[in-house]
């Protein structure tokens, strides 16, 4: 009985092993992979988005795009050796944890491109992928500010770290430009640049305390809240929705799009176009006359594209808010407006 | 002679923590004060059906100056005469000092403290049925560390069965069913096989946060018509829900909080007055003596771990069902942890549960609002708050409370 | 008429014991049937089958004529059969109330547990047969007589009429069992048959109708009380003739070892259990505490031996103060501890023998070198022991929890013996063991009092203490009730002691202490 | 006295069969679990069901195809390809150029990379219960050593690596130690149950992580992200293949092994041992021996916090690098499976968590082959813990014969007090 369990078992073993290592090897299409960070590819935030991107490129330039999930620190590397293996053309890493192992990959492998987001130049062959959210979180603390009908708004993250921050920061400064503007005395809740401190639920899983800390945040009067902090901020939508009198400020992407059961409550969302940023990467590289990244960056800010902010929900703000906002926008964009980077920075030495 | 002196020396102990309380107060509030500051509680809330009582505005100083005397009053009168009940004023002080911090925090502010409360119960909702369920295994003496998974499950089914069929009953009755069958491996594990019980437990929460993550990735991520279940709605009771304060912390939620309020009362007057309950006491307390009088110990085992493990799921359900309405990776985020302290810290009593998980509940929905309030203290460390709350409590004041005897021992029969 | 109950060939197997071998009893209504034996005769084995919870595997059981099958403790309650455990089996934080209704609750609107009608039934019974007893009172409170009382009361509550006593008087004073003696003559008055299992002779003369002996599992023969004395029942017993007293030289005591003034230890729960007990042992001589168990004697050898505190008081070891030394400091200064429960306090069972043996010196050469274990040291002196204490083992690396109660306790002895200690404290050095080793431990605590040392034993047994000791302190309720010399002690008066009660009245207040002063 | 030899000798032997039956449980369990795991692969697979529209034939294929790719995948990663060991072999032979043959062995050092933190974390969780503890608080004390060993790392400069390397382990085996010794501590003095304070402190030490790491924290590395500054080369552990840096094994793995080898010393061979298995067998009859209970209890805990230490160490020095402010790694729940799995004997350990280090290698590369979601290996271990704690289970399944009960640990003992 059990050396038959052995013989076959060691069967199994020897064809599996076979059939495994066959693996690899893709046509002439481009191979893009991509590398999550511990969120997975289903954190409803980062992620999520630039993984969009990759899909959007697979569907509509035909590319061979995969990604690899990591569940701790060390997996990172592992998972860039496994598409540098895999002689990916293209490796896009999600997230400011994976910048020095990008960096390191990078200079070993300098005929791979790579790209990051959230985090700046590496080297020649990295294109970093950085968003200015400070600027479209200005432009919705100023449209909130215009929505708020009990003259507070809220916002809250998930765990206090610059890319979290810098929406709340432009929020904050957002809010401010509107008081000045319109003598009014609308109080941000929940974040103060100054102290680079706020309201933080303290992960990015516990939806439920997104739906709590929004109560607490209407309870204290606040009618428009902005949730950074991935599906957590989808229970916020949630509490929200059911309240009826508030909106919800999304956050990565349109929110009216990607949780469309919330659309009768969200306000706007800040757009940080990641998805964008890779599928243009992605095009770029998969283009005929492409000659490495040669050290350029990508910036999304408002000027081309990479941040903004979705239609505002109709009727929410008086009628000449969305001009005062192109104003405003047009503005930023010709550095004529403070969006609070300057001071998030220095908050931070 | 010699144990009235030790009573005294302990009386006199606790007059003397009460007075550094109030000089605490003092030392920590009063000095950042000016005369001029106001503090605001607001007790109205919007939307509610409550008869609308204002909010109470007082002078900050006043308000702390108040409290101060109040804690040195019954300071002074532990040391001079002593309480009877000097749990009760600990209870008392201890619930002044945290009024002075948040008199001292909401100068020239305001802060709703109905909105508070009613943060605080629904915060403890998912610990108190998280704690239930620990109760229900402990008492007839399995220990139970599983309820984090069990609670996973429960929240995971109630997602995927409420999405397909958009009933809240339905996917409320699939979370109890989930929570039951995790329940029923638990007690398999820890009755019939006779595993260390935390060990079977552990196994639980690994396989569960495994099979949930791994079912959430392959069809809730990519099919989202998945994730979109109903969600029970507010039933305010009629003429209760009109009292201030009282009424919509108390009497205007969804069916799942009235059921966790109404579980605690059932499962403690089962406990304490029923048949059930002195057969599940005396199991695990003495599982021999229950045997030889013809009480059957394993069955009683398995129907309470898997009563037990339907009420976590059930804790499960409420956090998908009746707050956020869709499904994700581990959201239950450790309350099924801190529902075990909760259990410890209430004495394996279900009235004692709700009553620490109120506790929890309001650590957890008082920092948030002290982060509105802008307290300087870095949101980590409130974040922290809870966790720390729950140890003190284990190392000091509960100090030994004692499990059912036979916790955790597996039955033989000899 | 048939009889109430019969056994026939009942017969039962564990792996690798033969527990009950074709036993066959018959008891008649409104008599006691005595089942005596050594501990592991097979009493305990055959009563669980009587009660349902073993299964027989060979034999049949007959309730008034009818055969009858005995699934579990239902079926014999159904039938009237009810047992009191010899440990036992109620639950210390429910009340008495509870305890009685537990498994048999009265009910008030289909779901409530009607305490009050409960309570009132207990009433009935506890004057019906003389049984006193709170219905209300917590059972954790009671002292053990009442608590033996509460048992009876759970079996009269089931209407049983078959009862089973599983060693009743081992928890009691001399004068409560005459008061348990007396419950059971007003329940066979009322037509209840029983069957009482004992290891003591003088009981099991004074109270059956018929004597069944029981040896190896077997029935080595039975008797009628009439016609038997004690020493033809313990040679039926054991199987030879036995020496019911030891044999042992006239102690020459000389500096006091151990010194005790005054000491004051608390109990479990803040109580007072030890109150300004003072006496003294010396060298070349055996004191024997002798009370009922729960009278503060554990909680003043835990005291002596450092592992708990003293409130008050004053120990002086050699003339030095140990009074709060720590257990080890206790021992290094030459005192070896055979504690009371072996299984929980003085052996680990999943240890080879090996190392249960160098418990208390591991830490010393030649067992270790700096914190380094020397196992060929272990194992000379592993073997050397097991030699010489006459351990009955396949080799010394033989889990202790594989041997027999006799042989674990051997090892203990082994260890705490082997050592050259001045002062031996013994507590219940036989507890549960068969004859021959209770011969052989107290031959060796005798050897070890020859030799020059202090021996301290505390027993419950007022044989053995009586048997053992040169002299005797009493204790009851934490107090010493008197300390008496061997030649002055006798059965009766110890027993008088024990329960609190002073035979010479004049005395009662200035005796106390008088001995250690 | 020949006759007592041969008796011995069949003992032996009898002894030697029950280990290698001893063996077969665990074996059983691996298989059981992975087949559970393969139905759960195929039941979540549309392409399954797609296969059996086309034909009940078709469908079968599609599953054994399914279950092939996905574990040959797993196996791929996990000891590499024979095939392509040999070829790089003998062209490190006949050309000298070893790279080939170095690549070929990637997965299998990257097992053996897995594999040495949870070498460190089974031994802190065995440790516990050979002392009667439950440490459930490795990944804290994980944290905690990864912030005191990254500090030591980074902020001492000018010394020597075999000066910088030994004092950045002593950190980190400090730090874990301290942070267990707390709940050690509050256990012998209060009673308060280590398993509650462990998980308590489990949080502590994130938050008490994140700010310290914070950006314009304490031990930030101040580029504008929650990171430490990156540890001096001196700091570093030393890796076996730096021609190939993607081989990030190195010399923390002997280290582990090491550490293996002095646990079985410390506990098997000292009287400190004795104390810990005396205190962790019968509380009460260490009391009684003399032993000093609460200082043993301490110690234990803060022993077992020192070698989860060593896996932050491991992982800081030897991988990463520096400390991020999401740490985590789950080593604390799989820690427990692995001492659970090793029988909380320190070589068992070593050899659960060659196995766990294989899974997590081949479920890495499962994912990057077959695409099969990363959780599975938490779906994997729950049920290997379940059959090993269970062996009842794994025994009526396959009716293997009941072994002979021998020494285990006692693993925890409820809520109950010393």
């Amino acid at each position: 009985m059990l050396k038959k369990l052995w013989v076959l078992l060691s069967l199994v073993l020897v064809t599996t092993m076979l059939v495994g290592c066959g693996g690899g090897g893709a046509g002439g299409k481009l191979k893009v992979g991509m590398v999550t960070d511990m969120g997975g590819v289903d954190d409803k935030s980062f992620n999520a988005t630039s993984w969009k991107g990759v899909q959007r490129a697979i569907d509509e330039l035909g590319i061979d795009g995969s990604y690899l999930e990591s569940k701790q620190q060390t997996d990172y590397a592992t998972n860039l050796a496994q598409y540098v293996n895999q002689e990916a053309d293209l490796i896009i890493t999600v997230g400011f944890l994976l910048a020095d192992d990008t960096a390191d990959f990078a200079s070993r492998y300098p005929d791979t491109n790579f790209a990051i987001v959230d985090f700046g130049s590496l080297g020649d062959n990295v294109r970093g992928l950085t968003f200015s959210t400070d600027e479209a979180g200005f432009l919705a603390g100023y449209a909130a500010a215009a929505a708020t009908k009990t003259g507070k708004v809220a916002t809250f993250g998930g765990i206090n770290i610059p890319t979290v921050a810098i929406f709340m920061v432009g929020y904050e400064y957002g809010v401010n430009y509107y008081n000045q503007q319109h003598g009014t005395n609308v109080e941000v809740l929940g974040w103060e640049t100054a102290a680079n401190d706020g309201v933080f639920v303290g992960n990015f899983e516990s939806t439920d305390d997104g739906r709590r800390v929004a109560e607490t945040f209407m309870n204290e009067g606040a009618d428009v809240i902005m949730p950074v902090a991935g599906p957590v901020g989808l229970g916020t939508a949630q509490a929200v929705k059911e309240r009826g009198n508030a909106w919800v400020i999304g956050v990565d992407t349109d929110w009216t799009v990607s949780a469309a059961e919330y659309k009768d409550v969200i306000l706007t969302s800040v757009l940080k176009n990641m998805d964008v940023a890779v599928f243009d990467t992605i095009k770029a590289v998969q283009a005929d006359d492409f000659a490495g990244f040669n050290g350029e960056n990508y910036v999304g800010t408002l000027a081309n594209d990479g941040v903004g902010i979705a239609p505002i929900a109709s009727g929410a703000v008086p009628a000449g808010i969305s001009d005062e906002l192109e104003q405003i926008k047009a503005d930023i964009i010709a550095g004529k407006i403070n969006t609070g980077w300057a001071e998030y920075s220095a908050s931070l030495e | 002679m010699n144990e009235n002196s030790k009573d005294t020396r302990r009386a006199r102990t606790w007059g003397i923590v009460f007075l550094v309380f109030a000089a605490l107060m003092l030392v920590l509030f009063l000095p950042g004060t000016t005369g001029s500051q106001r503090t605001t509680f607001a007790f109205d809330l919007e939307l509610s059906e409550a008869l609308p009582i204002g909010s109470l505005t007082f002078s900050t100083q006043g308000g702390l100056y108040l409290l101060v005397v109040l804690a040195v009053f019954l300071g002074a009168w532990q040391l001079a005469k002593g309480f009877k009940q000097v749990y009760l004023i600990l209870g008392v002080v201890v619930l002044a000092f945290v009024l002075a911090f948040l008199t001292w925090a909401a100068r020239d502010n305001s802060m709703n403290m109905t909105g508070m409360l009613q943060a605080t119960l629904l915060r403890a909702v998912p610990i108190t049925l998280a704690a239930l369920s620990g109760v229900m295994c402990e008492r007839c003496a399995v220990i139970n560390i599983g309820i984090e998974g069990m609670m996973l499950t429960g929240a995971f089914t109630s997602a995927l069965i409420g999405s397909l069929t958009q009933n809240v009953w339905v996917g409320l009755f699939a979370a109890l069913s989930a929570g039951g069958l995790m329940g029923a491996l638990l007690a398999v594990m820890a009755i019939r096989y006779k595993v260390d019980q935390i060990i079977a437990g552990t196994a639980i929460n690994i396989l569960a946060t495994g099979l949930t993550s791994y079912f959430s990735s392959r069809y809730l991520q990519s099919i989202p018509e998945l994730n979109r279940p109903p969600t029970f709605v507010q039933l305010p009771l009629p003429v209760l829900s009109r009292i201030p304060i009282v009424g919509p912390v108390l009497f205007t939620n969804t069916a799942p909080v009235y059921l966790m309020l109404i579980l605690v009362a059932v499962i403690h007057v089962m406990l304490f007055y029923t048949r059930w309950g002195l057969r599940t006491r005396a199991v695990g307390e003495h599982p021999q003596a229950a045997d030889t009088l013809g009480v059957n110990v394993f069955k009683t085992r398995y129907v309470n771990v898997i009563l037990g493990g339907m009420i976590a799921g059930l804790g499960g359900a409420y956090l998908v069902l009746s707050s956020v309405a869709r499904f994700d990776e581990n959201m239950t985020a450790g309350r099924g942890f801190i529902g075990l302290a909760a259990m410890i810290f209430g004495k394996w009593s279900p009235i004692g549960a709700l009553a620490a998980s109120l506790i929890f509940g309001f650590a957890d929905s008082l920092r948030t609002n002290l982060a509105i309030l802008r307290v300087p203290i870095p949101s980590q460390f409130l974040l922290m708050a809870p966790y720390l709350v729950t140890m003190i409590v284990l190392a000091g004041v509960v100090g030994r409370a004692n499990p059912p005897a036979a916790d955790g021992q597996p039955y033989e029969k000899q | 008429m048939p009889p109430v109950l019969e056994l026939k060939g009942i017969t039962k197997r564990f792996p690798g014991v033969l527990a009950n071998d074709h036993i066959d009893l018959t008891l008649e209504e409104g008599k006691v049937l005595a089942l005596l034996g050594e501990n592991g005769a097979g009493k305990s084995t055959l009563m669980n089958v009587l009660y349902g919870l073993y299964t027989p595997d060979e034999g049949e059981i007959f309730v008034r004529g009818q055969k009858v099958d005995i699934h579990g403790p239902g079926d014999a309650i159904a039938l009237g059969i009810g047992m009191v455990h010899q440990h036992f089996m109620l639950v210390p934080v429910l009340t008495v109330t509870e305890n009685v209704m537990l498994g048999m609750e009265s009910i008030k609107n289909k779901l409530f547990l009607d305490r009050e009608v409960a309570a009132k039934r207990i009433h009935e019974i506890s004057e019906q047969y003389g049984l006193d007893v709170d219905p209300y009172a917590m059972v954790g409170d009671l002292p053990v007589g009442i608590q033996q009382r509460v048992e009876i009361i759970k079996l009269l509550y089931r209407q049983a009429d078959i009862l089973i006593l599983d060693e009743p008087t081992a928890v009691l004073t001399p004068q409560e069992v005459h008061g348990l003696f007396q419950v059971i003559r007003s329940l066979l008055a009322k037509g209840k048959s029983i069957i009482f299992i004992s290891h003591k002779l003088k009981e099991v003369l004074e109270i059956s109708d018929s004597i069944v002996v029981l040896r190896g599992g077997r029935i080595a023969g039975s008797a009628l009380p009439q016609e038997s004395n004690e020493r033809s029942l313990a040679s039926l017993m054991v199987g030879r003739e036995v020496i019911l007293t030891v044999a042992k030289e006239k102690a020459q005591p000389k500096e006091p070892v151990l010194e005790v003034k005054n000491l004051r230890v608390m109990g479990e729960g803040a109580h007072v259990v030890v109150r300004d007990v003072s006496f003294d042992v010396r060298a070349g001589e055996i004191v024997g505490v002798a009370g009922v168990q729960g009278n503060g004697q554990t909680e003043l050898v835990e005291s002596l031996t450092g592992l708990r505190p003293a409130q008050g008081g004053a120990v002086r070891l050699l003339g030095k103060d140990v009074t709060h030394a720590s257990p080890r400091v206790i021992t290094e200064a030459g005192t070896s501890h055979v504690p009371e429960d072996r299984q929980r306090d003085g052996l680990v069972l999943s240890y080879p023998i090996a190392d249960n043996l160098i418990m208390n010196t591991y830490y010393l050469p030649p067992i270790a070198r700096g914190v380094v274990l020397q196992e060929a040291a272990i194992k000379e002196r592993a073997e050397r022991l097991v030699a010489e204490y006459d351990v009955r083992t396949p080799s010394i690396m033989t889990p202790v929890g594989s041997l027999s109660g006799g042989n674990q306790q051997k090892v203990i002895v082994a260890r705490e013996l082997s050592r050259p200690d001045q002062l031996v404290i013994a507590s219940q050095p036989t507890r549960g063991l068969d004859v021959g080793s209770i011969e052989y431990i107290h031959s060796q605590l005798i050897r070890k009092r020859d030799e020059g040392a202090a021996v301290l034993v505390v027993s419950a047994e007022l044989d053995e203490i009586l048997s053992l000791a040169d002299r005797i302190v009493v204790m009851f309720e934490g107090r010493i009730m008197d300390i008496v010399p061997i030649e002055k002690a006798t059965r009766e008066d110890i027993g008088l002691l024990m329960a609190g009660i002073h035979p010479d009245e004049h005395g009662a207040d200035v005796v106390a202490t008088k001995e250690a002063a | 006295m020949s006759e007592k030899n041969t008796t011995q000798g069949k003992a032996q032997k009898r002894r030697s069969r029950g280990r290698w039956r001893a063996l077969l449980t665990p074996l059983m369990a691996i298989v059981t679990a992975l087949i559970l795991g393969a139905v759960v692969i195929v039941v979540t697979d549309t392409s399954v069901y797609d296969a059996f529209g086309e034909g009940f034939g078709a469908g079968l294929l599609r599953i054994v195809e399914v279950v092939v790719t996905a574990y040959g995948s797993f196996f791929a990663g996990a000891f590499g390809d024979p095939a392509r060991m040999v070829r790089g072999l003998s062209t490190w032979i006949t050309t000298g150029d070893g790279s080939d043959w170095v690549q070929s062995l990637y997965p299998l050092t990257e097992t053996l990379r897995y594999a040495t933190p949870y070498i460190f974390a089974g031994l802190a969780v065995a440790l516990g219960f050979r002392g009667g503890l439950f440490n459930i608080g490795a990944e804290g004390q994980y944290f905690i050593a990864g912030l005191t060993t990254v500090f030591v790392g980074y902020s001492l400069t000018g010394v020597p690596w075999f000066i910088h390397v030994p004092l950045a382990l002593l950190a980190g085996i400090l730090g874990g130690a301290a942070w267990g010794a707390i709940p050690g501590y509050l256990k012998a003095k209060t009673g308060a149950h280590e398993v509650i304070n462990t998980i308590m402190l489990n949080y502590i030490s994130f938050r008490l992580a994140e700010y310290m790491l914070d950006v314009g924290g304490p031990m930030a590395r101040g580029d504008g992200r929650p990171v430490s500054p990156v540890i001096q080369p001196s700091a570093q552990l030393t890796q076996f293949f730096p021609s190939n840096p993607n081989i990030r094994f190195n010399v923390g793995f002997f280290i582990a092994l090491l550490a293996a080898v002095f646990v079985y010393w410390l506990l098997f061979k000292t009287t400190i041992g004795y104390e810990i298995r005396t205190v962790g067998q019968n509380p009460r009859a260490a009391k009684y021996a003399g032993m000093n209970v609460p200082r043993t209890v301490v110690l234990t805990m803060a022993l077992s916090g020192g070698l989860a230490g060593l896996a932050a160490s491991h992982d800081i020095l030897g991988v990463i690098g520096f400390m991020p402010n999401s740490f985590s790694s789950g080593y604390g729940f799989d820690a427990i499976a692995l001492a659970l799995l090793g029988n909380s004997h320190p070589f068992g350990v070593v050899l659960s968590s060659l196995l766990f280090g294989a899974l997590q290698a081949g479920a890495r590369n499962m994912q990057a082959i077959a695409r099969v979601p990363l959780d599975l290996t938490d779906i994997l271990q729950g049920l290997i813990i379940i059959f090993i704690a269970a062996p009842a289970i794994i025994r009526a399944l396959y009716r293997l014969r009941t072994p002979d009960e021998g020494e285990g640990a006692v693993m925890t003992r409820g809520w109950g007090q010393l």
